[in-house]
């Protein structure tokens, strides 16, 4: 077992002051994550035994600080790209939740009429994206990022994912051709330190996720992730920065899941992580830690009325959801493809082909 | 079909490449041009010469050798509004992409519900001959045709490939451009003005009675070739270009059968497993029984490319072994 | 075949996998297994659970989420000879290591000439159910059966799996087992001791005169339950499981359908240029002739998989669909 | 155009005095590259108008150092894996010639009964493999590395590749795979600046490749590659580390391809490189500084009788080469497959199986 500590020894335990950003700014990035913690465990307690849920989840208990501080910082234009830990990126993009819930209980009202369930949800509307094959996303990213340049949009292309994701060449390609490039694009990278069950030191030669980045030639700054406030200014700066034309920017969220990999039920029976380690994580958890800042008297006054408010959304996404149909039968092959071309109905002309003459030699290419 | 006369001219395949993608970004800023040395005057054969000097380097993109994630940029620049062409000098190239091309492009359509979209082009060319070898001459269109949400076209003329060129970049699916080299020299009759060639409409080369041959790629002018030899024999051919693999014009191949009562496939891919099963699959399906002779695969050896010049020319088929195939079969009916 | 008796007991599919990978590393220093996760206790659906307890870290190697670079390793290694045994929780996941197999292992032996090989396996599952979806459910059978220089089987049975899996890590090709994750906890009979199944040798798992069944992987539990069902209404169905995908066994497939002149193929992938194609196609180039109706594929459909369980059971036919087809098949001959 | 001189900034012109190894093995050096700049001259010009050699070639003029020092300090059974420019490394492996134009001739006496070619020739009693996809054969040779440790041989692998396989993803998965493992595994990538026609600037955000090896946990030098004596020095001291344990090693060595990227023609019409760019490596061609480092009078000594010995086994190869029988019509299949199964003939039993049971329910996974 890996000595729990060396997990955020790059980022530290540092907490930013609350005066750091307007008083209702951290209010109400305590009640975003609130929401998200409250989403999860309510379905996390509704996944079994009823069983309705019929898809593997990756729950982000613990991680609730970037979606939190997104949901504040991204504009409607910009893209967000998840990895299978979607729910907070989902929510971070500020997608509504009765479509999230009614695409997990796998209902035609879902984002995605229940095609795609939790480790493949979007919602194209508010421009969210995720999928479960890691980097995939993040690598459609930068050519997202090289549109917005292209069409001289003031917008940002996002991505979030696991130092997992790292491990994978084409990210490590994707980080290269942004900065080459210079695009307006946020890597987010939530260093959780495993993946599944697996801790960086198994996977990697070196634990430094954001020199590599430095070395390709992107900016990258390290967070202490379960401080919503250095999180959220963090995100803030780069994306001005990002806006700016000044490039990407990759940020090291160092978090923790307090959950299990995939699913409700505990996974802490293969012993890959100390009880040591996940009490020393539950004890900087990031809701405990901004609660602590804003103080007890402010948390009693406003948790009870947050709790009200965002249990009655939930209440109301799981009835919509319950209450909503299946999907029916298909035409099958048309879900694959779309049937219009509208663009090339006004612009190209038809006509008959000739004869072409098959008596020419074919080309034998020469040294190359 | 409206068809209407314009101006023709003879082009090679090459040109009328060239030719589609100058239109494509004439008619439509959205599309660019991604790929290995794309910018030079060399331009993949001949077939994106030209357009870096008309329309910068913004717009044609040379890459690092980097496939996996020039593949997945493609697909993040169309979901966000732009249409990229992504070129490949060889298709083997093109397998370090193939995560971004089965895990995300070719089902973002399908598993967004039909609500976004990534409508790209990716143009792969399937080299042959002069020992190019087992890494650059391969070509998947079994496979590409197998997966859905990816739409492939073949093309066997100049007229073809501008045509389905110019459809697939204006279209709105990702799509797969497979391109023979051993075409890149031949003419054709080209109209000068854009147009398009249909996805899923095959085409009867020469019209024939006797053996509905169905010939795919780079082997359509030796299909006809061999088609024209046999004529000679009294043997009367009918020779069915699909053009496009997905979606294919199984009606087309089916009606030709149930006049020929006779089937041949001959297919640049390796035998097993490849198209040509699936030619031969879909036909027995529907008409199976109207058939007088079993059906015949003429294909690659089910081998990778060897390099001696000596075994290339075992290895790929020729009209000779074509027409042999063919006679033989219609003597099994006593002709 | 000789054949003897030995000491079997009842167990899963998933145990049939681990008894094998713990037998092949007994017998052979040179296996080792390399895959994400494989060294936990929980060990990929308990296929690999107490191997690292028993060879050590350095037989038992949880791995980076690099697959490309895994598999390319696993062909170093076999070149150096080792019999690695790469696993992949999920079969999509090794699309990042296209390359790696199709240009690189598929060819090493043919460019070679034959002097070089790698001996390697790589595991590859198929998720099925629970709202698996698009990216892990994916099965490409149909295209690494159509790469020259690999090796393809689907066993369906702890019987086959345990010895296909021991003749594949033993062997000296490099070898695909893909296996259906929905059959993990199907049990059978199954000798303790290492024992092989050869490729190339499929099995008639119900014999029969009426009609050809073909059924693949995880279909065919589902085709023998079909069977035995029609059955009771007097139709007798044949049920062949060809167990590898290449080589192919199909002269036991012509001899069968030379006796009942009718053929259904039953394939877990997708139907358009599919396995089941080949099968089809495989047939009547042989045996078309007799034939009393026209060949039937029964497929998923050519779509990615939905997640929500309505349309799962919508997408995967079951033993109802595959009875109807064959009792309509018969019905066309006036049976 | 890129300023030429960036090209070598990183190692310098810096080349070390004559005396830094023993004046035979100076000479032996030398006469190696003028070997392999004799093989390769003579192969450009039997190409056209003959059209007999009807493969893909990439020559290496101007790249010999390396070739001529592996050739001296390889050990038999070290692994060498090389790119599509494999002559050098062949020949660095000490396999013989004959073969190598045999299989260029596509003949049946050729290394691989022409099968390969020129990129994907391969020589299996010396371990030598090539390939023309680019980073290929690098991965494979970190798992070969793997297998050199697991069985405690004290032997190395070797892979030989220029800068653009760094483009690659799955080149710094390779990396960290073998710092992760300590593998026994020497890297050389020659950074000839171009990948066919494109310059690092077009394709790298930074253009310190050795840096980028830093970040992933590997040893990596810097080394003039036109100095055949640093080249010399450079691998064989990284073979010495490698070989007792040290792990493994990345070596950049900076030089220029004289000749096109592909084929005997000329490609500067294509005006990729300057004049002046080229005119500068000719004149800092490794055999010019070697030649002036020995100097004009022993040269002028050795350089004739080293010629004609060289003539005279080019000569030798040619005429074998054309010699040789074409190879004859195969059955293709089995060219592709071993036929047989020693081991598993020897180790395992053959059973009937009995009935199974199609009467189970089928398994339905759980949340994951
Ligand atoms: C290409 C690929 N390989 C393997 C997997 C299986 N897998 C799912 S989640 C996961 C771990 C991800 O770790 P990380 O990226 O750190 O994200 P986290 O789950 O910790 O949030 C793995 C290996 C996958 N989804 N994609
Ligand atoms: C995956 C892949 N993409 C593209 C190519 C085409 N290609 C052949 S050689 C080459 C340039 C190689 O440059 P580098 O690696 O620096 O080696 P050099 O030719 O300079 O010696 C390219 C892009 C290839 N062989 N493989
Ligand atoms: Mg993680
Ligand atoms: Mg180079």
């Amino acid at each position: 077992m890996q000595n729990f500590s060396s997990i955020n020894m790059k980022a530290g335990i540092n907490t930013i002051p609350l005066g750091s950003v307007p008083e209702d700014t951290a209010i109400a990035l305590y009640k975003a994550m609130l929401r998200v913690r409250m989403i999860e465990e309510a379905l996390i307690s509704e996944y079994h035994p009823a069983d309705e849920i019929r898809c593997p989840v990756h729950f982000c208990l613990g991680q609730e600080a970037v979606s939190a501080a997104l949901s504040f910082l991204v504009k409607d234009e910009d893209y967000i790209f998840s990895h299978h830990r979607s729910h907070g990126y989902y929510l971070g993009k500020n997608a509504p939740l009765r479509a999230l819930f009614s695409e997990l209980y796998g209902r035609e009202t879902g984002a995605n009429g229940g095609k795609a369930g939790s480790q493949d949800i979007s919602y194209s509307d508010k421009h969210f994206y995720s999928g479960a094959i890691l980097s995939g996303a993040t690598s459609i990213s930068v050519g997202t990022a090289f549109a917005l340049k292209y069409k001289k949009l003031p917008y940002a292309a996002i991505a979030g994912f696991g130092e997992g994701a790292t491990d994978e060449g084409v990210f490590w390609e994707t980080v290269n051709f942004a900065a080459l490039h210079s695009l307006p694009l946020l890597l987010i990278c939530e260093n959780n330190y495993y993946a599944t069950y697996s801790p960086m030191s198994k996977r990697m030669a070196v634990e430094n996720i954001a020199q590599k980045v430095g070395a390709f030639g992107g900016k990258n700054h390290s967070v202490f992730g379960n401080d919503i406030l250095s999180v959220y200014m963090s995100i803030s700066n780069a994306l001005e920065e990002i806006r700016s034309g000044g490039g990407p920017v990759f940020i090291e969220v160092f978090t923790y899941r307090n959950n299990s990999h995939v699913g409700p039920e505990d996974d802490s029976y293969i012993g890959y992580r100390s009880a040591e380690e996940m009490a020393f994580w539950k004890a900087n958890d990031p809701i405990v830690l901004i609660e602590e800042k804003l103080g007890a008297d402010m948390i009693a006054r406003l948790r009870p009325g947050f709790e009200h408010d965002i249990k009655t959304e939930i209440d109301d996404a799981f009835k919509f959801a319950k209450e909503s149909a299946f999907p029916a039968t298909s035409d099958w092959q048309m879900l694959n493809y779309h049937p219009e071309t509208p663009l090339a109905d006004s612009l190209l002309k038809e006509f008959a082909s000739g004869n072409f003459n098959q008596d020419q030699k074919d080309h034998i290419p020469g040294p190359y | 079909m409206q068809t209407q006369t314009a101006t023709t001219r003879e082009i090679t395949y090459a040109q009328a490449i060239q030719e589609a993608l100058d239109q494509a970004m004439g008619l439509c800023d959205d599309v660019i041009v991604m790929g290995q040395l794309v910018d030079y005057k060399s331009g993949i054969f001949g077939t994106t010469t030209g357009l870096v000097e008309k329309y910068g380097k913004n717009r044609v993109l040379d890459m690092p050798v980097a496939e996996a994630m020039m593949t997945s940029a493609a697909g993040g620049a169309a979901l966000a509004g732009l249409r990229p062409v992504v070129v490949h000098q060889r298709l083997d190239f093109m397998l370090y992409s193939m995560d971004a091309i089965v895990n995300w492009i070719s089902l973002w359509y399908f598993k967004s519900n039909g609500e976004s979209r990534m409508p790209l082009t990716i143009r792969a060319i399937t080299g042959k001959g002069w020992g190019q070898g087992p890494q650059h001459s391969k070509s998947f269109h079994a496979f590409f045709a197998h997966i859905p949400g990816l739409r492939v076209a073949m093309p066997s003329t100049a007229f073809d490939a501008k045509g389905l060129l110019l459809e697939s970049i204006l279209g709105e699916n990702p799509t797969f451009i497979i391109e023979g080299r051993s075409l890149f020299s031949m003419k054709d009759e080209v109209p000068e003005i854009p147009y398009r060639v249909r996805f899923g409409e095959g085409k009867i080369m020469k019209s024939g009675k006797d053996v509905t041959l169905v010939a795919i790629g780079t082997f359509v002018p030796l299909a006809m070739r061999a088609a024209f030899d046999l004529l000679k024999n009294g043997i009367d051919v009918e020779v069915i270009d699909p053009r496009t693999l997905s979606p294919f014009d199984n009606a087309l191949v089916c009606e030709s059968v149930a006049k020929t009562g006779r089937l041949v496939v001959v297919d640049p891919g390796w035998n097993f497993s490849g198209f040509s099963a699936e030619v031969v699959a879909g036909v027995v399906e529907q008409v199976g029984s109207v058939l007088k002779a079993n059906p015949i695969r003429v294909t690659l050896p089910d081998s990778h490319t060897p390099m001696s010049m000596s075994l290339e020319s075992q290895y790929y088929p020729d009209e000779q072994r074509l027409s042999d195939t063919i006679t033989k079969l219609m003597r099994q009916n006593g002709l």
